[in-house]
């Protein structure tokens, strides 16, 4: 039971147990999933889906946070990718056509993936800090986005490009299928190959790193590079959902949402060891949130009220005092373990540094 | 001896403390008496820097008593302790490399007017502390522009402002030179002469001798023994450390042999005029495959910045290479490594651990970093290349998974050595790699070091012991002022004849 | 090279460091200086490019509104300069200041005195910011996601309090707020006073006290401060106290500026506070940088943003992008200038 | 008060030399681009206020930020226009920039949103609609189609604590007063399509038995519509839509049949504001409220005017 509590995933995952419970409660249906011409309907479905976008962007911030960096300008490469698919779609003569719809999204990917480029371009090449190097892209690409869309909502009608935002694979919504088979096959290549590793290492000691020879320059550019096509693929399907293109709204604050997720899921902010499966849980704890607003029919004065004390609720269950509080086992030591600096962070892998019953 | 009579400044009984599921310390029993210098002795991971923390507050021990001055305290962490005159120096210099050296040094302590600090009085203060402890560098430079071994000496200058009845010294000598050491001794007497107690930590069976009264001896977490200095004899002391007997030290020799080489061999590497602006003057330098080359110098006199040349740490401004006769650019580690060039830095903490991977991580990161991250290591043979390194370089804990902050200073040294022995090299440098590390470890890591040359690897060896250097190397290159000054047999060397050459006192 | 006198009865040691012999070569400009030094020389370039550019525009009037309309933001940013030096960040700023706005108007207009409201005002920014540091603190939640809540909580509050937005006219308040100093067509308003004096206070007190060097000290490495024993808790708990302080008296200022409360105000007015600290040569790692580096960073900010006003025929997008382009040729140029002098 | 004599100073020179050249320079402070509706009142004005028509346009951009507002404002102040415009981000904050413009002699026109402030000698005129009356109409309209029938209605209300979202919640509100039409949730949807859809989703998760959807914008409402064909129900027939503002995307779904009624929210103030301009520099007296006229669309109408549409 103690390892049970001790996992790390242990508070997440509880939060979003809590969600369900409380919309359960709500709303007794909540859970069901039922099955009309073969696809899945439900609340739980209609959550995997509006995660699929979270979930892309967080992907990307998870891999950028590695390496002691921070990605702020997502929504706007959310808005540019929406922009350009759309407009190419709406500026095509057949909007209907498989070839229109899978131009307008290369179009979009390969734009979103060289602003990802020229953000690790500023951070690795030039050295810039990855907080205002990405805010440089945070006000420009919205104001590109625009550009790109006359400052109109760019609406279009494309059966196979809807798809992305309402279709159905395999039953499942097209949009959950998409994101977290990508989000799969990055955890998978991440994990399985040595690629995690270094990521790690680079974000924790770069200096050493960089003499053990691992090519940190080129990894912190990748993960800017993958953050940006990540996001792409998220505006993709932000745009899909409502089928239009709005440079202004489409991925507000989502680069909020992300950090937020990836830190429910347990990765500290200050580099190093990350948890895809942890921000994967947190992609899910904050879509759910947002929905329990609605369920729970909280009023839009308290909603942000609401989301504080989750938020804070949750952390400070995380939080290494009270987890050695709730694990009953007394930690014998006053301070953070003191000889190399483990500066005071919610440890990723406190599983060393805890008792064992 | 009068002392014996007068109450202990501090007395810690029954201390244990758990780091579970390690047993860091088990029931320890120390006394540290007034104006006494003790020193505290164990092999890497004994738990010295651990009976330290629970003494100044970092840890808690889960059982004993700790009395200062005949009252039981708990200090709840150095702000505490220093406030009861119990002024600690932790074995990794733990100072703030953003603040300027007069900072670091009255941080806390600063005289005010006015409510505001007197920068003038602080610059002065500390310009006067630096005086005492010999070190001639301008307080107002700040501290990250600074060797190591100054801001350990600017760490110490640190403990002794204020008032201070203890002053503990975690392994301050490991980065400093004969001449340094001899001049921390000079004050540490002086020191005790006014009644401060001291206690101290050195992996140097001559240092302890030299400066201490009385040790304390641990190993693995327990208590072997508290010792009169004088009526114990080296042999038994190493025996009390390891467990073992003392002749495991002299191995180094045996295993090292002449290094003959014909006389037409290629220099593995050979560098001609290579240097760097503010760095190194140019210097030329071959090095031959099976043959150990000792870096000697001052504190100071450019033997990492040389070091760092070779390995593509720093990039050259000037100069050639030739690796195996090729004309190669070391232009940074990678290149260097493609060459099976490999290099630990002496910086452990800032350069050379990654401290929040495991030891397995850190083990095979310069081997995974080689092969390029699509093609990982198989499992099973990370497990096999781990174990390995981890049994033969004794590292403790002897558990792959354990985070690497969590190692003894000289156990995460161990680490490092094993990353880059792991890689294979064909040319190894080694910028003080036994600094922190035990009398055991060291003898094994010179017998290494001597296996290794022998099996044809060639070994560029900087240590701030000189003996050391002279008994593993074939060959010193000696430094003086970031030049290269001169280049001898070290069969022939002998200790003076380098002294000299490295003071600039001889005619090189 | 000069030889410290040894100690008595010392070996014959020789001087230990030869380290210093460089540093020690007079008129060498202080390295931590650089960033900042960066910044000033390009603000002034942009000056003098937009003075050649647009007429009226290297006017006393003009540089006299940089500051008036930006006294909140330099208060915010002196705040935001403490909480980064320790190596930190405030994400709640922008709604901290929102709730000091609101709390003042919602106050005065249920008829309490001006005496009794402004203390208010700027405690409620004292009390979350103090709530923080013990979240960050002793739970050691990472400060971006405590200040993120805090960001959430005071934006909720503000909806509560006031779901519309609410105009300001008291007698007094209005009276505070449009107090002005005219000398020449230099204006000095209450608001840009107050703002200078904080920025004064934050100078001292991070220069001239020793919370101000535990700051620095905890940047540069907070495990090496803890064992210098040093006050890293109560250091770090009153970094984030001055934030909220800053804040909530930013919040003031702004209700002076706007004489209304709104719930809305300053979204996303962190960014432009961190952005100011940053652009002013402050490393988010912490550990270096400086208060008046970070009012640097807000005249920048406002500088752009009046160039735009300026330039009077840029489209929404357009203003955007342009924002993105001053801001990066800005970072870019800054970043050369530290590079060649180091 | 003495803020208004500095304005005066700071102001001095430019202004008088400007209009006698016949041409009127205009400072017109946008509150930003948030959506498709404002790009059309920007487009307007931009369209309207040409050097052919006589105006030289100064225009910035607030991006939703007060002080970037008053910033602007002071800045067409130091400028020395002829006339500023502006649509305020928030009612309330303006009282000390506006003495400061009327002390320099610059009058103020506002659009769109008004101001709210005791003093009204501070602005000639306030051009827009009434957004009270637009959440009334649309709430008559919706009485007068379904009362009796025991509706159940969502509201989709814009940004939180926006005067057009508090206007129209409380237009529909008294317009329904007194039916048997239940208002049962309420929620943000921010005035965007696409939490306009989220926020959907969450009613249809929550309640059975949706009849009604009222939203604050067309966005909203075409979020909506995506939220309830996901769901498998029909717009416009199993769940009626009302909503407010007549932007293109929203009038083709009217006319489609997915949205059953639509308020206009007229975004094209451009040839009112220079009309008024004009006026108010040959010193002529101007109306202190212009209500710019809104109608209303049914399917019917909608198809009707569609081809027509500017926007
Ligand atoms: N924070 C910690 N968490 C877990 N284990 C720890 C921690 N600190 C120390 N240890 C373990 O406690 C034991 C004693 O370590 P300590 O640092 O006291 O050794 P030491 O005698 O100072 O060695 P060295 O000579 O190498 O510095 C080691 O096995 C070490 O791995
Ligand atoms: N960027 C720098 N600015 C100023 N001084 C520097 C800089 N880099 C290095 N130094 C100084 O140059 C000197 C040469 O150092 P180096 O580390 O090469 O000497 P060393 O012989 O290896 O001595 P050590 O015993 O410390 O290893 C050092 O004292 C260091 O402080
Ligand atoms: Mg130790
Ligand atoms: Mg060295």
């Amino acid at each position: 039971m103690r390892d049970v509590l001790r996992h790390h995933l242990f508070w997440p995952v509880a939060a979003l147990v809590a969600l369900l419970v409380a919309n359960t409660v709500a709303r007794p249906g909540f859970l069901a999933v039922t099955v009309r011409d073969g696809h899945l309907f439900g609340a739980p479905i209609d959550i995997l889906r509006t995660t699929a976008p979270l979930l892309l962007v967080a992907l990307g911030m998870t891999l950028v946070i590695a390496t002691r960096g921070i990605d702020l300008s997502v929504g706007a490469v959310v808005a540019v990718s929406g922009a350009v698919a759309l407009s190419h779609i709406a500026s095509s003569p057949n909007p209907d056509s498989p070839v229109t719809v899978l131009t307008a999204i290369a179009l979009a990917l390969v734009l979103c993936l060289l602003l990802g480029v020229w953000n690790g371009f500023l951070v690795s090449v030039l050295g810039i800090q990855p907080i205002i190097a990405t805010l440089i892209l945070m006000t420009a690409g919205r104001g590109v986005a625009m550009l790109i869309t006359g400052g109109m909502i760019t609406t279009v009608n494309s059966a196979p490009f809807k798809v992305l935002g309402s279709g159905f694979w395999l039953g499942l919504p097209a949009a959950a299928v998409l994101a977290f088979g990508v989000f799969a096959v990055v955890a998978f290549v991440v994990r399985r190959t040595a690629l995690g590793m270094l990521l790690e290492a680079t974000g924790i000691n770069p200096a050493a790193s960089r003499l053990s020879g691992v090519r940190s320059r080129t990894l912190t550019w990748t993960v800017y590079a993958a953050s940006g096509l990540f996001a792409g693929l998220a505006g993709l399907l932000i745009s899909a959902d409502t089928m239009a293109a709005d440079a202004n709204n489409a991925g507000l604050f989502i680069e909020l949402d992300a950090i937020l997720a990836v830190v429910i899921g347990g990765t500290a902010l200050s580099g190093g060891k990350f948890n895809l499966s942890g921000t994967l849980v947190g992609a899910l704890v904050i879509a759910t949130l947002e929905r329990t607003v609605t369920v729970l029919g909280i009023s839009p004065l308290v909603t942000p009220l609401f989301m504080a004390l989750v938020v804070i609720a949750v952390t400070l269950l995380q939080s290494p005092r009270m987890r050695e509080r709730l694990t009953t086992a007394r930690r014998r030591q006053v301070m953070a373990p003191a000889e190399p600096p483990s500066t005071a962070r919610p440890d990723s892998t406190p599983d060393s540094t805890e008792v064992k019953a | 001896m009068t002392q014996q009579t007068t109450p202990p400044v501090v007395e810690m009984t029954g201390i244990s403390v758990e780091f579970p599921p390690v047993k860091a310390l088990d029931g320890v029993d120390f006394s540290l008496r007034p104006g006494e210098i003790h020193a505290l002795m164990g092999e890497n991971g004994a738990g010295k820097s651990t009976l330290i923390k629970a003494l100044t507050g970092i840890h808690s021990p889960t059982a004993g008593t700790i009395r200062v001055d005949g009252v039981e305290r708990r200090f709840s962490g150095p702000a505490d302790a220093r406030a009861h005159g119990v002024s600690t120096v932790y074995q990794e210099v733990n100072l703030c490399e953003n603040l300027t050296v007069a900072e670091n040094i009255m941080l806390g302590a600063e005289p005010r007017v006015l409510g505001g600090l007197n920068w003038r009085a602080i610059r002065r203060q500390a310009a006067t502390h630096l005086e005492r402890m010999g070190l001639d560098i301008d307080p107002s430079s700040s501290l990250g522009a600074h060797s190591l071994a100054v801001q350990q000496l600017v760490a110490i200058c640190r403990a002794t402002v204020g008032d201070c009845k203890v002053l503990i010294l975690d392994e301050p000598t490991s980065s400093l030179d004969t001449d340094e050491v001899a001049h921390l001794f000079t004050v540490m007497r002086a020191l005790r002469d006014d009644g401060v107690s001291i206690l101290f930590v050195s992996h140097f069976l001559d240092q302890v001798y030299e400066v201490s009264d009385r040790m304390t001896v641990l190993r693995n977490g327990t208590l072997v023994g508290e010792f009169v200095t004088a009526d114990l004899p080296a042999s038994e002391l190493v025996q009390h450390m390891i467990g073992r007997s003392m002749d495991v030290l002299e191995a180094a020799e045996e295993v090292l042999e002449q290094a003959e080489r014909p006389a037409d061999a290629t220099p593995l590497l050979q560098v001609v005029g290579l240097g760097r602006k503010g760095s190194v003057q140019p210097f030329d330098l071959d090095l031959y495959e099976g043959e150990v080359v000792g870096l000697a110098g001052l504190l100071g006199s450019g033997r990492t910045e040389l070091a760092r040349l070779l390995t593509g740490a720093d990039r050259a401004d000037a100069g050639q290479a030739r690796v195996s006769g090729v004309p190669t650019r070391l232009r940074n580690p990678r290149a260097a490594m493609r060459h099976r060039i490999a290099y630990t830095s002496e910086d452990r903490k800032g350069e050379g651990v990654v401290d929040g991977l495991t030891v397995r991580e850190n083990i095979v990161l310069a081997l995974q970093a080689e092969r390029g991250w699509m093609r990982p290591l198989p499992r099973k043979q990370v497990d096999e290349l781990v174990a390995k390194y981890i049994q033969q370089l004794g590292i403790r804990p002897a558990d792959p998974e354990a985070l690497l902050r969590n190692l003894s200073g000289g156990n995460q040294q161990k680490v490092l050595l094993a990353r880059w022995l792991a890689t294979a090299p064909k040319l190894l440098v080694l910028d003080e790699p036994t600094r922190g590390i035990d009398v055991g470890a060291k003898a094994e890591i010179q017998k290494l070091v001597a296996e290794l040359a022998a099996d044809g690897m060639s070994v560029v060896f900087i240590s701030a012991e000189l003996e050391e250097v002279l008994r593993i190397s074939h060959r010193i290159a000696v430094l003086r002022d970031r030049r290269k000054v001169a280049e001898i047999d070290g069969d022939r060397a002998s200790m003076d004849q380098v002294v000299e050459l490295i003071a600039g006192g001889g005619a090189a | 090279m000069t030889t410290s006198a040894p100690a008595p009865g010392a070996a014959p040691t020789k001087p230990v460091a030869r380290t210093a012999r460089a540093r020690k070569l007079p008129v060498r400009l202080d390295r931590r200086y650089l960033p900042v030094l960066g910044t000033f020389v390009v603000l002034a370039l942009m000056l003098i490019v937009g003075g050649t550019r647009y007429d009226n525009f290297l006017t006393p009037a003009v540089i006299s509104n940089l500051f008036i309309n930006n006294a909140h933001l330099i208060v915010l940013a002196v705040g935001m300069t403490f909480v980064i030096l320790t190596g930190g960040i405030d994400l709640s700023v922008g709604s901290v200041l929102a709730l000091s706005t609101v709390i003042t108007a919602a106050l005065l207009q249920a008829g309490l005195p001006v005496p009794v409201v402004l203390p208010l005002a700027v405690g409620a920014g004292t009390v979350i910011g103090l709530a923080h540091g013990v979240m960050i603190h002793y739970f050691q939640v990472q400060p971006f996601v405590a200040t993120l809540a805090g960001m959430f909580l005071a934006r909720g509050l503000c909806f509560l309090i006031a779901p519309e937005s609410i105009a300001i006219d008291d007698p007094s308040f209005v009276a505070l707020a449009s107090w002005v100093q005219i000398f020449g067509e230099w204006r000095m308003t209450s608001s840009v006073l107050i703002a200078l004096i904080v920025v004064g206070l934050g100078f001292l007190v991070l220069h001239f006290t020793r919370f101000g060097r535990t700051v620095y000290a905890i940047g540069g490495g907070e495990q090496s401060a803890l064992l210098m024993g040093l006050p890293v808790a109560r250091t770090k708990v009153l970094a984030y106290v001055v934030s909220g302080t800053c804040a909530g008296l930013g919040g003031l200022l702004f209700a002076m500026f706007s004489r209304s409360g709104y719930s809305l105000t300053g979204v996303a007015m962190e960014l432009d506070a961190i952005a100011a600290v940053v652009i002013g040569g402050t490393l988010l790692t912490g550990g270096t940088g400086f208060v008046l580096g970070s009012v640097l960073g807000v005249l920048v900010l406002g500088l752009i943003q009046t160039i735009i006003t300026f330039e009077g025929t840029l489209s929404s997008w357009w203003t955007k992008i342009v924002i993105g382009v001053l801001l990066l040729i800005f970072v870019a140029l800054q970043r050369v200038l530290s590079l060649r002098r180091t | 008060a003495c803020s208004s004599d500095a304005g005066t100073e700071a102001a001095g020179g430019g202004e008088t030399a400007a209009a006698d050249d016949g041409v009127i320079t205009l400072g017109f402070s946008q509150v930003g681009a948030e959506s498709g509706w404002r790009a059309a009142n920007t487009k307007s004005i931009q369209d309207t206020l040409t050097a052919e028509n006589g105006f030289d346009l100064k225009f910035s951009d607030a991006q939703q930020k007060q002080e970037n507002q008053i910033q602007a404002i002071r800045s067409y102040i130091t400028q020395g226009v002829d006339v500023i415009a502006f649509s305020p981000v928030v009612e309330t904050g303006w009282d000390a920039v506006l003495q400061e413009a009327k002390a320099a002699g610059i009058p103020v026109i506002l659009t769109d949103r008004a101001v709210d402030s005791s003093d009204e000698t501070l602005y000639e005129s306030f051009i827009g609609s009434d957004f009270v009356k637009e959440g009334e109409m649309a709430g008559e309209w919706v009485a007068e189609q379904y009362d009796g029938e025991g509706y159940k209605a969502v509201e989709l209300q814009g940004t939180t604590g926006a005067a057009p979202a508090i206007d129209r919640k409380e237009g529909f509100a008294s317009a329904i007063e007194g039916t048997d039409i239940e208002l049962i949730d309420s929620q943000t949807g921010n005035f965007t399509r696409a939490e306009g859809k989220t926020v959907m989703e969450g009613f249809l998760n929550a309640h059975d038995d949706i009849d009604l959807v009222f939203a604050h914008n067309d966005d909203m409402g075409l979020g909506a519509i995506e939220a309830i064909e996901a769901a498998g129900l029909t717009p416009g027939e199993d769940i009626k839509i009302v909503t407010i503002d007549a932007v293109k995307d929203g009038m083709q779904a009217l006319a489609d049949g997915k949205i059953n009624y639509i308020v206009e929210c007229n975004p094209l103030l451009g040839p009112d504001l220079a009309d008024i301009a004009k006026k108010v520099l040959a010193g002529e007296e101007v109306e202190k409220r212009i209500v710019v006229k809104d109608e209303a669309f049914d399917q019917a109408a909608a198809k009707e005017a569609l081809p027509t549409r500017e926007y």
